[in-house]
């Protein structure tokens, strides 16, 4: 296995796991999503630590860009509806 | 530790924290999301699993992000149909369907 | 009776991350060099860049599986919601408007060339298409009724191209040499940039037409 | 032209056949006319070329393993696919009645597919591959789900799809844990192999327990009862006798090909799981007060039976691998059967409470008759299949020395006679109400054909185990 200085990847798998549990445990959708979308976009950049640049373009644009304009329309239409009720 | 091993854990703890969302939340919603960040973390685990950048993992997890959006798709088109009822304008049917 | 649920919950996936994260550190030999296989086959795929050999070739069969997975969300997200006659689209502010003028060519373009990238180096159809889609909602954001009516009226031809391509080129290698995708590498190259083409502008298509799904609702709203 | 075209082909002739049936609604009938029976020709041409000779396997692309993905056929694969490709055109025939436009071209196309999902998981021999077949069974289904329902329906849609996505994902970590070890997703490389491998034995409990949630399996099921029961009838039919067991057949595979069976306690554990699903589920079926409801609860009591004669395979070899596969293929036409017939009698009444199914049997005969079919099968009174089946799931509990089956097969088959009882007594007594809107026949047909295929598979019993060969 090649060594990769590991202190990026500290970095970015903290901040993986920050965005990630903002996107799942913050109290209101609409941050949530941006949490989310933001969780992609590192994971792309994890994409790239990891040697895999397809992944890394397929995740920014399909796992974070497409996925997030999706969550981004369904919930502007959810917008001032009980939040916890589907 | 190397920095790819230190993804693949980094894949099985997003892995459990994504089930937990899954299992607690309780919008909908939020569980499409929960699911999505599980499909993230397997896929950590796929690629950063294996051999160095091996291009087989990398193919399959392409195809696997693909296939997550289409059923967040799926799911997000239920979930609105069902949250907004001025959209879903056929009346419930009565063929045990209500 | 909660709390403790809840806890028991944390400490079993707690439990579950240790397990995990014990396997994926363990040390393995397995004994087989992928790798070294895919770049020794390599210079029969027809493409030399790794991934898209893989994608398109060793594994095309998981890629048309693959692509019939977007139909069926399609085709579930379709018989939801079917979409209106196309009407004027909400309205964009006019710096939106020239932003997506300006963007629209560039990302076509782009598109393009990470189709033709993906047969040496980073990109493919599946990039690309993404891209491609995020031009065609721009342009819809930007409203351009125009492209919502063509879409419309041709969505099911256009989503099923990339697929209907696919499979012809399966059911035609299947019966010139009775293996399913067996591409033969003269012509191997050819055949994956005629299929990536294909499943390059149905995957747009269907992206787009899975967002509006979502987002045509939203022209209802009172 | 070797054999073994006949494994691609299963594959793309439903594929195509749905892309036509999504491009062209016009020639809708024919195109599913066209790809179910087209699907049946070549699903017994499968069935009477493999007893012969060995497994057939086909190489995608030529490359061979680990490069590439190969298909397979044995004779559990041939028997799955055939049986499928049976009840595809009596459920074709019913939803050409029962959809009218725009929900028959839709349903035409996600039904198509969902046949296509299906023999390419039944044929596959690479995990991941079967990954992006589950993966396509689970979306067709939940779209077909959704297909004409109100509410209940998008809102047992929604759990339904969660619940698939999550099985799939932890199917897929095991398979991440696999590749990592091993170097290759083929399972005929893996073979035996699971035992052995660092990590195997975590790969295992998360593919088997991915598995068991996507095959509903008590405590798994909470998802499939509203699922199934607020779907539209052929869509329940097809996702209670075809779609779930799909999953189940897959963990019979993994775990005897690549586990060898090992480890007492799995089978000890399945064993139990299906046993208390058997009891606990028939008696939720007894309790509803929903016909549709009390069907799909059936379906998770009768997944039990194929559990736990999947679990006693190590144990007692071919004599529970002869039941796991006669009484899955009856469970398959008896449940199709049932849920078309009750479906007729909903449609008819507007409603399926069972209290309001009073004297039915003037009205719809036939419907009348696939009930009492389908139940003779469920319960497991002979000469059905499911007589059969139980029988030989008795002789395996009894060879390894598991006594307790019997008393839980004699009470899953009284709490079966309770339940279907309750839908006879009200379908063939009661008073008589008056006449509500008719039925084309065809849909009567289709219930009663595949009902009585059910009870007549009882003589079949024998052809079957014979094609089913030996145990992997």
């Amino acid at each position: 296995m090649t060594l990769l200085p590991l202190a990026p990847d500290v970095l970015l798998g903290v901040a993986l796991l920050f965005t990630a549990w903002r996107a799942l445990y913050t109290q209101a959708l609409f941050p949530a999503v941006v949490f989310f979308v933001a969780f992609g976009m590192l994971l792309a950049l994890a994409w790239m630590r990891l040697q895999a640049p397809d992944v890394a373009l397929a995740e920014a644009a399909i796992g974070a860009g497409l996925t997030g304009a999706l969550l981004m329309a369904a919930v502007a239409r959810l917008r001032g509806r009980d939040e916890d009720r589907p | 530790m190397t920095g790819q091993a230190l993804y693949a854990v980094l894949g099985c703890g997003l892995f459990c924290l994504g089930f937990h969302a899954l299992v607690v939340a309780a919008h909908p919603l939020r569980r499409l999301l929960a699911v999505n960040v599980m499909g993230s973390s397997v896929f950590l685990v796929l690629v950063a699993g294996a051999a160095p950048g091996d291009p087989l993992p990398q193919a399959l997890v392409i195809t696997g992000i693909v296939v997550a959006v289409a059923a967040t798709a799926l799911g997000l088109n239920l979930l609105l149909r069902l949250a907004v009822p001025a959209a879903a304008d056929e009346p419930a049917d009565g063929e045990g369907g209500s | 009776m909660k709390a403790f649920a809840s806890a028991a919950l944390a400490l079993l996936l707690a439990g579950l991350a240790a397990v995990l994260a014990w396997t994926v550190t363990r040390p393995v030999t397995p004994g087989r060099d992928v790798p070294a296989l895919i770049a020794g086959a390599l210079d029969v795929s027809g493409v030399s860049h790794p991934v898209t050999a893989v994608l398109l070739n060793f594994r095309g069969y998981d890629t048309l599986l693959e692509l019939v997975v977007l139909l069926i969300a399609l085709a579930g997200v379709r018989c939801l919601a079917p979409l209106p006659p196309p009407r004027g689209s909400a309205p964009v502010g006019g710096v939106l408007r020239e932003l997506a003028s300006l963007l629209l060519p560039v990302l076509v373009l782009v598109a393009v060339y990470l189709l033709w990238a993906g047969a040496t180096r980073p990109g493919g159809a599946f990039q690309g298409g993404a891209l491609l889609a995020a031009a065609g909602i721009l342009a819809l954001l930007a409203g351009r009724d125009r492209f919502l009516w063509r879409l419309e009226h041709r969505l099911w031809p256009l989503a099923c191209l990339g697929v209907a391509v696919f499979l012809a080129v399966a059911a035609g290698t299947l019966a010139a040499g009775g293996v399913l995708l067996g591409l033969p590498s003269a012509h191997a190259g050819t055949l994956i940039l005629v299929i990536e083409g294909f499943a390059l502008l149905s995957i747009a298509v269907t992206l787009v037409a899975l967002f509006l799904g979502t987002g045509e609702l939203e022209d209802r709203d009172p | 032209m070797s054999d073994s075209v006949l494994l691609p082909l299963l594959v793309l002739w439903p594929l195509a056949g749905g892309l036509a049936a999504l491009l062209a609604p016009r020639i809708v009938g024919l195109v599913l006319v066209a790809g179910t029976l087209g699907n049946l020709a070549l699903g017994l041409f499968l069935a009477v070329t493999l007893p012969g000779g060995d497994p057939l396997a086909h190489d995608v692309g030529g490359w061979g393993a680990p490069l590439g993905i190969a298909l397979r056929a044995d004779g559990l694969s041939a028997i799955l696919v055939l049986v499928t490709a049976f009840a595809a055109p009596w459920l074709a025939l019913h939803a050409s009645a029962a959809y009218a436009e725009p929900e028959r071209r839709y349903f035409a196309g996600l039904f198509l597919l969902f046949l296509a999902a299906l023999n390419g998981l039944f044929l596959a021999g690479d995990l991941f591959n079967l990954y992006v077949t589950l993966e396509l069974l689970g979306l067709s289904a939940v779209a077909l789900a959704a297909l004409g329902g109100g509410p209940a329906a998008l809102a047992a849609s929604l759990r339904y799809l969660l619940a698939t996505l999550t099985g799939s994902l932890a199917y897929l970590l095991g398979v991440a844990l696999l590749y990592r070890a091993a170097g290759t997703l083929d399972l005929a490389q893996l073979a035996g192999q699971g035992t052995v491998l660092p990590g195997g034995a975590v790969a295992f409990a998360l593919m088997v327990a991915g598995l068991l949630l996507k095959a509903a399996v008590f405590p798994l099921h909470f998802w499939l009862p509203p699922a199934h029961a607020n779907a539209t009838p052929p869509v329940s039919a097809a996702l209670s006798g075809l779609a779930v067991k799909a999953p189940l057949y897959l963990v019979l595979r993994l775990w005897l090909s690549l586990y060898d069976g090992a480890w007492p306690l799995v089978a000890e554990l399945l064993a139990a799981l299906g046993a208390a699903g058997v009891l606990w589920c028939s008696l939720q079926a007894v309790l509803q007060a929903r016909a549709k409801l009390l069907v799909a609860y059936s379906t998770v009591a009768q997944l039990g039976y194929l559990l736990v004669a999947l679990a006693l395979v190590p144990a007692a070899g071919l004599t529970a691998y002869g039941a796991f596969v006669v009484l899955l293929v009856s469970h398959v036409l008896a449940k199709a059967g049932l849920f078309l017939a009750v479906g007729n009698l909903a449609r008819r009444a507007r409603h399926d409470r069972i209290d309001g199914f009073e004297r039915v049997v003037h009205h719809m005969p036939l419907s009348a008759g696939a009930i009492a079919l389908a139940g003779v099968s469920l319960m497991g009174l002979p000469p059905s299949g499911g007589f059969s089946g139980k029988w030989l799931l008795l002789q395996a509990g009894i060879a390894s020395g598991r006594w307790w089956l019997v008393a839980v097969v004699l009470l899953g088959g009284l709490l079966a006679a309770v339940y279907i009882f309750k839908l006879i007594e009200h379908t063939f007594g009661g008073s008589d109400r008056p006449e509500a809107t008719a039925l084309p026949r065809r849909m009567e047909w289709a219930a009663l054909a595949l009902a009585g295929s059910a009870v007549g598979l009882g003589f079949l019993g024998q052809p079957l185990l014979g094609l089913l060969g030996g145990v992997p």
